[in-house]
């Protein structure tokens, strides 16, 4: 085939990397417009302070995406996130409250390292959970999720019969205090939860680019069977990936809680939907196999910016909830329009060339 | 329980208990009907008309003597209120009122617009008689929502200095309080005070101020749940309106009982109960929505 | 023959693909009452030619004629209603649905008001299945036939379309003489009707003995085109490749060692009874290539698949250089020195969204990480070695890998194999859908890789391929095997005798009928 | 589907068709043993009246269900449907109370024959666009149905500017009464809703098993590419079946709209959720070609009848959600221990035999 070799080579190469850059751009654009937009739109938008706040209101489906991205490449997807944060939360806020009953007459309180890796180990859990209905039971991923969606939301509510566990800021004789730290602190004047974003999000990014669970998630995502024949454990990538999840969910349920200086069993309800509309509009495709953490941190910008500017901007919610599927939609259907456009591109350099 | 079977059975219908408040009037309810010899089932419509029908059916189908009712919002639930009368099982509504006379057997609320007047009385003093002020409205299927916000703005709109920058629904939600809350912020960072509709949406608004770093910022709610009083009690939110719901669900098993004996209760259908500041001052004395004197 | 009517003419019709022109002004001819064939080595564009006569495909320039008049096909549906049914290179069968109802997709048999009329179907449906002489219950599953029987379901499928113009890319790819046999037989009943068969495949005595013309392929360009009768295989192979053929490379000269791999008492039961694997023992010396020939559906895909750890509920013992595998997972065993190379390339061999070097190192990535880190430097050095050793048609390999033609598709398997550098290879019909140009290629490398001292167990339904390359040939039949012949003993009477030990169906296989 | 078991070797043949039983009876037991548990449990529970009060009640999932079906036998999946039904209630509610206004200075009021069938039109066109995100731009089903949930959720809202429209009785002069005997009326003693099941179940029964639509659908979901290649119009079958699950979203919104006699723009909210897990307790997969309409009843009622049982036991609603959760997952658990338990059984038959 040496012929289409000489044709390819010189003059397909730059089109290629052309519509690369056409493709990783496009979520940037829509970052760009959105930011623009408001920037004129909305009084004192662009404020340093103001892009601090919304970063660290972003910061909070920004790290879900992160371990929805994973999820959605492997192929699956985890609908039961919100739940998790509102239970983990439930979690924290009781045990700071009322420490842990060991019912032989005395209660252990943990101080707040302890507390936040209980919490972060019940995440952790929950998603083995789900992995384990996933893999071991080969429930659909949607329906493990979905399931777990309602048991973990229940159990946040049984964990306090409803009410919520208030004025979380531990008591000095108990050791448990400083507890708001991570939802009011800082940092280098930057809030505690855009450290947790970025710290997270590089070892995301690195994970996926550069080790070997990474390709395998990939792997698994675009071919699960000749994964396993690969060799590679094709369940333990899943096992992984849905308790990398649970973790982002039980440290978004200590911010949230830590912010509120409150635990709220109804915390994080539909917040599945915002991460997965995120991770979409970061490029990654439902039907897994590809994607990246990049799109998915500036998918996560973008909708919180929109989200946020409309609010500024005193649209009514009921807009806001029109605009916020509009763009869900037209951040896919940009995709694929992208992907063709391309395509042809390269066609007609070809064409040309041949 | 064998008398209490005799008495018959009462449904006691309200929102999710994930707010206090329904939490507590439910179970005042049941307590007082039980306390009578009936036996009660607390059941939860979550703001939603449909499911409230199916469940007011269900009761139905099941037999019960009456139904204590905060519905899910004052049209949608005519039919079903409606359905239990042609059933013969009378309807009695606390806490929110419904759009339709003589179809519920009384209707004993809170005096919301007495409430809010106070609160905001409260309110205006606080902020000084000037400044900018945020609005946080409940869900707008509750005529509570509006007859409050309307007893707010009779008052503060007498006072040219006092400047409402924004007015938000967060449908009586905390954690949508919360973010709204934020996002109000960043547009109007100056703000001097928030006057609530209901007291979870005050402590999701106290809360972002709070992590904004403005916890000086005058919040007033209204309900006097424990967690408010707490926040007062360690000067964060400043101030709320005590409904007397235990009050309502009491009255309201009690006319039942009186309903199902004599057929009739005696008193007028709609019944409006009056609400008390909260502040300070009388704070320490509150406890799961009851002052104790 | 020169009142045969021409049914379908292409005329100067070009293809263009991101990164490769797949056809370049290319003219065909269909003619009816015939069988035409095409035939070219990998990626020379033949299905992609088929796809565009079979409205697949929009061709980037050209036109087609049918009876004389212009004929644009836009959708697959179009083509089918104009006649023109095609067997596809890879399966197009629906596993979750019946036989009969997979025959008669898209034309089923209605009754006004009373709907599907689905005894008609199954019927009808066993009558094609018997007209190809296999037994395939048309009740039955799809998804539970292994891949021979799938195709031959494919061709019953293209039957049912009673089609004017029958398409068949690469039909026997997975099918044993015996079916080839019979499939022969029924072309030449078509053939009779006056349809048209348009045939692709890459056993070119194949096409010498079924074609009446003949047209080659290469790069996209028409190379060739001729009466059958008029010429031979050094010409197609002239013509396709541009060369002298290249056939297989000799055994001799090089040393057998001692014992590598040995499979004791492999047994899987079938979840239709009996046994799909019945107490296999086979073993494999250091530099020795054993092949194992058998019928379709005689359990070698089963066998490779229990020694890969890919069944829970398979039985018996694997040792490697004498020490015993524990290992029970295909990871585990990748780690000992067993690497497969799957039959089906599609559905088990490539994530074909990922990149062509992504999938050739998918199995070895270990070699080039350092802790959790992947060295790139490394891991594209290898890639590039390997390309070159087996000289893959990659202008990028960062292209994705589905880009490829079936062929060059089918070495980066091998590539990922052998990337991982094994002991033992098992090779499950390893030179399906391979040209002969490539098909000496792999050869060779299984040659070489031999002399390196490798251990390799190769499948195949190709009894000329078993015969030339093997040092020994293990003979499957019903998940047996049923004898096991020592170098210069195998006859090809003898194995395929042993190859249809108890199938009564397949008495008629005689090399007789099958050699020209 | 029955049919995913089959058997080339008579001998084996009993065992088969017992673990066909075995796997068609699934969804039957899990009816028979609620029913069961809450006759015992539950006061009354097993009265004729309560069984029809259950069936009316069970009628608005199973109705949304069987659109449902169709949708994920072809792989995908539909989350607007509970949006759906509420703005099809409003769209009802809206033309009955205020007519639709011509901006020509009259307003046309229609009589409730059609106010139900602009509504039904409604619902399909919403299905239609789905449908053609789905297949035109190649939206994922997941990411088109979602931005719908989104969008049609806020038209719901902003149709009335978030009021509810109330005594929806019609009037005389305008012609347009009636309407509420959707939700109150009986044929035959029989509420209308449970007509409707009835009868939409039986048309989608005869479809799924009878008609060449039916097999395609099952085709597309089994192998896209073998469908397209096989000459099947992709994109038609899958515009129909988001067509049909949006109008038997309309028709539920018709009802339960009727039956408040009071359209409130919320109505519907994670209706979705609960289709979904009818239709695969039902015995549905996923993954798309395998599922069949009378499992999805099945389904329907098993779910009806928990959460009215548990609401007559007086179950704390928290406890509610729970067991919810915890039935979707048992369900498909079950369903696969079932099948490899069969696999198991028939492997022991031939160790015997062999
Ligand atoms: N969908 C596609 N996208 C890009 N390139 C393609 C596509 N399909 C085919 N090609 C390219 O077109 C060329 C012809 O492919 P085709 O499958 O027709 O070859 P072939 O003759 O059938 O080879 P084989 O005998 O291996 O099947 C190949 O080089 C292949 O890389
Ligand atoms: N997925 C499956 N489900 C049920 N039976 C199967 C399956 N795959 C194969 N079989 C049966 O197992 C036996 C061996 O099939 P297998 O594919 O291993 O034969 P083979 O020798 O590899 O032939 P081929 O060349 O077609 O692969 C056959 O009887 C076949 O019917
Ligand atoms: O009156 C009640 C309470 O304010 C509650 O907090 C919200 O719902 C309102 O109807
Ligand atoms: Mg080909
Ligand atoms: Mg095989």
């Amino acid at each position: 085939m040496s012929a289409t070799i000489q044709t390819t080579r010189p003059d397909v190469k730059p089109a290629f990397s052309l519509g690369l850059q056409l493709l990783k751009l496009r979520t940037f654009i829509a970052l760009f417009v959105v930011v623009v937009f408001f920037g004129l739109a909305a009084p004192n938008f662009a404020s340093a302070a103001n892009v601090i706040l919304i970063s660290k209101q972003v910061a909070i489906n920004a790290i879900l995406s992160l371990g929805m991205t994973f999820v959605i490449i492997t192929g699956g997807i985890d609908l039961s996130i919100g739940s998790i944060v509102g239970l983990s939360g439930m979690m924290a806020g009781g045990l700071i409250l009322h420490g842990f009953d060991t019912h032989l007459g005395y209660t252990i309180y943990f101080n707040v390292v302890e507390t936040c890796l209980i919490t972060l180990v019940l995440g952790v859990l929950i998603g083995a959970i789900n992995g384990w209905l996933i893999t071991k039971l080969n429930v659909a991923p949607f329906i493990a999720t979905l399931g777990m969606l309602y048991v973990a939301r229940g159990a946040a509510l049984l964990s306090s019969n409803g009410d919520t566990f208030s004025n979380l800021v531990g008591r000095k004789e108990f050791g448990n205090q400083g507890f708001p730290f991570l939802g009011e602190g800082t940092i280098l004047g930057l809030p505690v939860a855009i450290w947790m974003m970025i710290g997270l999000g590089l070892v995301a990014a690195y994970v996926a680019v550069r080790t070997p669970l990474g390709r395998y998630i990939y792997a698994v995502g675009g071919n699960e069977r000749a994964a396993g024949l690969s060799g590679i454990r094709v369940n333990h990538v899943k096992m992984v990936v849905y308790m990398f999840s649970g973790f982002c969910a039980a440290v978004v349920g200590l911010v949230i809680t830590s912010q509120l200086v409150a635990a709220q069993p109804a915390t994080g309800e539909t917040f599945e939907l915002t991460a997965i509309a995120a991770v979409v509009l970061g490029g990654t495709s439902m039907s897994g196999g590809r994607g990246t953490i990049g799109g998915t941190i500036i998918g996560a910008f973008v909708i919180g910016i929109l989200s946020e500017g409309l609010v500024m901007m005193g649209v009514s919610t009921f807009w806001q909830i029109v605009v916020k599927g509009l763009v869900i939609i037209l951040a896919v259907v940009v995709d694929q329009a992208q992907r063709k456009l391309q395509a042809r591109a390269v066609l007609r350099q070809v064409a040309k060339a041949g | 329980a064998v008398s209490a079977r005799a008495a018959g059975l009462v449904a006691v219908i309200t929102p999710s208990h994930d707010n206090p408040f329904y939490g507590a009037e439910a179970d005042a309810a049941k307590a007082k009907a039980e306390s009578l010899g009936y036996s009660a089932i607390e059941l939860s419509h979550d703001d939603d008309p449909a499911k409230q029908y199916q469940l007011v059916e269900a009761m139905i189908a099941r037999g019960a003597k009456a139904i204590i009712l905060d519905n899910a919002g004052s049209d949608a639930t005519v039919a079903a209120v409606q359905m239990a009368q042609k059933a013969k099982i009378p309807t009695f509504l606390i806490d929110r009122e419904i759009s339709v006379p003589k179809v519920a057997v009384s209707q004993i609320i809170s005096n919301n617009y007495q409430g809010a007047q106070i609160g905001a009385q409260a309110f205006v003093k606080l902020m000084g008689e000037k400044g900018s002020y945020v609005e946080l409205v409940g869900r707008d299927s509750d005529t509570n929502a509006g007859i409050r916000s309307k007893g707010f703005h009779d008052v503060i709109d007498d006072y040219p200095d006092l400047k409402m920058v924004a007015r938000q629904s967060a449908n009586w939600k905390q954690s949508e309080a919360f973010s709204k809350m934020q996002s109000i912020l960043e547009a109007n960072p100056k703000i001097k005070g928030v006057i609530c509709g209901n007291d979870t949406m005050a402590m999701g608004a106290y809360a972002a101020l709070k992590a904004a770093g403005h916890g000086d910022v005058i919040v007033v709610g209204m309900d006097g749940s424990n967690d408010v009083r707490d926040s007062i009690e360690q000067g964060g939110i400043r101030a709320t309106v005590l409904q007397p719901v235990i009050q309502e669900a009491e009255t309201a098993v009690v006319q039942m009982d009186k309903y199902l004996k004599s057929g009739s209760t005696g008193a007028a259908e709609k019944q409006l109960l009056d609400c008390t500041l909260i502040d300070k001052t009388n704070a320490t004395k509150l406890e799961r929505f009851k002052l104790s004197n | 023959m020169t009142e045969q009517p021409v049914l379908l003419r292409v005329e100067t019709v070009s293809k263009v693909y991101p990164g490769i022109i797949a056809l370049q002004d290319v003219s065909f001819d269909v003619v009816g009452g015939a069988v035409n064939v095409l035939v070219g080595e990998n990626g020379a564009g033949k299905s992609t030619l088929m796809k565009v006569i079979a409205g697949v495909v929009q061709p980037t320039s050209g036109r087609m004629l049918m009876d004389g008049n212009e004929v644009q096909f836009n959708t697959r549906d179009e083509a089918i209603a104009r006649g023109i049914g095609m067997v596809f290179q890879e399966l197009n069968l629906f596993p979750n649905m019946s036989v009969a109802e997979n025959i008669f997709i898209g034309r089923e048999i209605t009754r006004p008001g009373r709907g599907i009329d689905i005894r008609e179907q199954e019927r009808r449906a066993g009558d094609y299945l018997r007209q190809l002489e296999a037994d395939i219950d048309p009740t039955g599953m799809v998804g539970d036939l292994p891949i021979g029987q799938q195709q031959i379901v494919e061709i019953a499928k293209a039957l049912a379309q009673n089609a004017r113009i029958l398409i068949m890319d690469e039909p026997t790819s997975a099918l044993s003489l015996a079916e080839t046999t019979v499939l022969f037989r029924v072309i030449d009943e078509l053939k009779a009707r006056g349809v048209g068969i348009v045939y692709i495949s890459h056993r070119l005595e194949e096409l010498i003995r079924i074609g009446d013309f003949v047209t080659t392929l290469r790069d996209g360009r028409v190379t060739g085109g001729a009466r059958m009768a008029e010429i031979d295989l050094p010409w197609i192979i002239r013509k396709m490749i541009g060369g002298e053929a290249k056939d297989f490379p000799k055994a001799d000269g090089h040393r057998i060692g001692a014992e590598v791999f040995r499979a004791e008492e492999i047994t899987l039961p079938s979840v239709s009874g009996g046994y799909k694997v019945d107490h296999v023992s086979l073993s494999v010396r250091k530099g020795e290539i054993v092949g194992i020939y058998g019928l379709m559906g005689a359990g070698r895909s089963e066998f490779f698949d229990c020694v890969m750890g890919r069944h829970t509920h398979s039985a018996g013992r694997i040792f490697i250089d004498g020490k015993l595998v524990r290992e029970c997972h295909v990871s585990g065993r990748i780690r000992r020195g067993l690497a497969l190379i799957p039959e089906d390339r599609q559905r088990e061999g490539l994530v074909s969204i990922l990149s062509i070097a992504t999938n050739m190192t998918m199995a070895s990535l270990a070699r080039y990480t350092s802790l959790f880190h992947i060295r790139r430097e490394r891991e594209a050095a290898a890639v590039s070695a390997t390309i070159r050793d087996l000289s893959i048609k990659a202008p990028y390999p960062d292209l994705p890998v589905s880009s490829m033609s079936g062929g060059n598709q089918q070495k980066v398997v091998i590539a990922k194999a052998l990337m991982t550098s094994p002991k033992v290879l098992l090779m499950d019909e390893p030179s399906r859908g391979i040209d002969i140009g490539a098909k000496a290629d792999v050869f060779r490398t299984m040659r070489r890789l031999a002399a390196d001292g490798l251990g390799i167990l190769f499948v195949t339904s190709d009894l000329e391929e078993v015969m030339a390359l093997s040092d020994r040939i293990a003979v499957m039949s019903n998940g047996r095997v049923t004898r096991l012949f020592e170098p210069g003993e195998a006859t090809e009477d003898a194995v395929v005798l042993a190859s249809s030990v108890g199938h009564g169906t397949h008495s008629h296989s005689s090399p007789a009928s099958v050699t020209p």
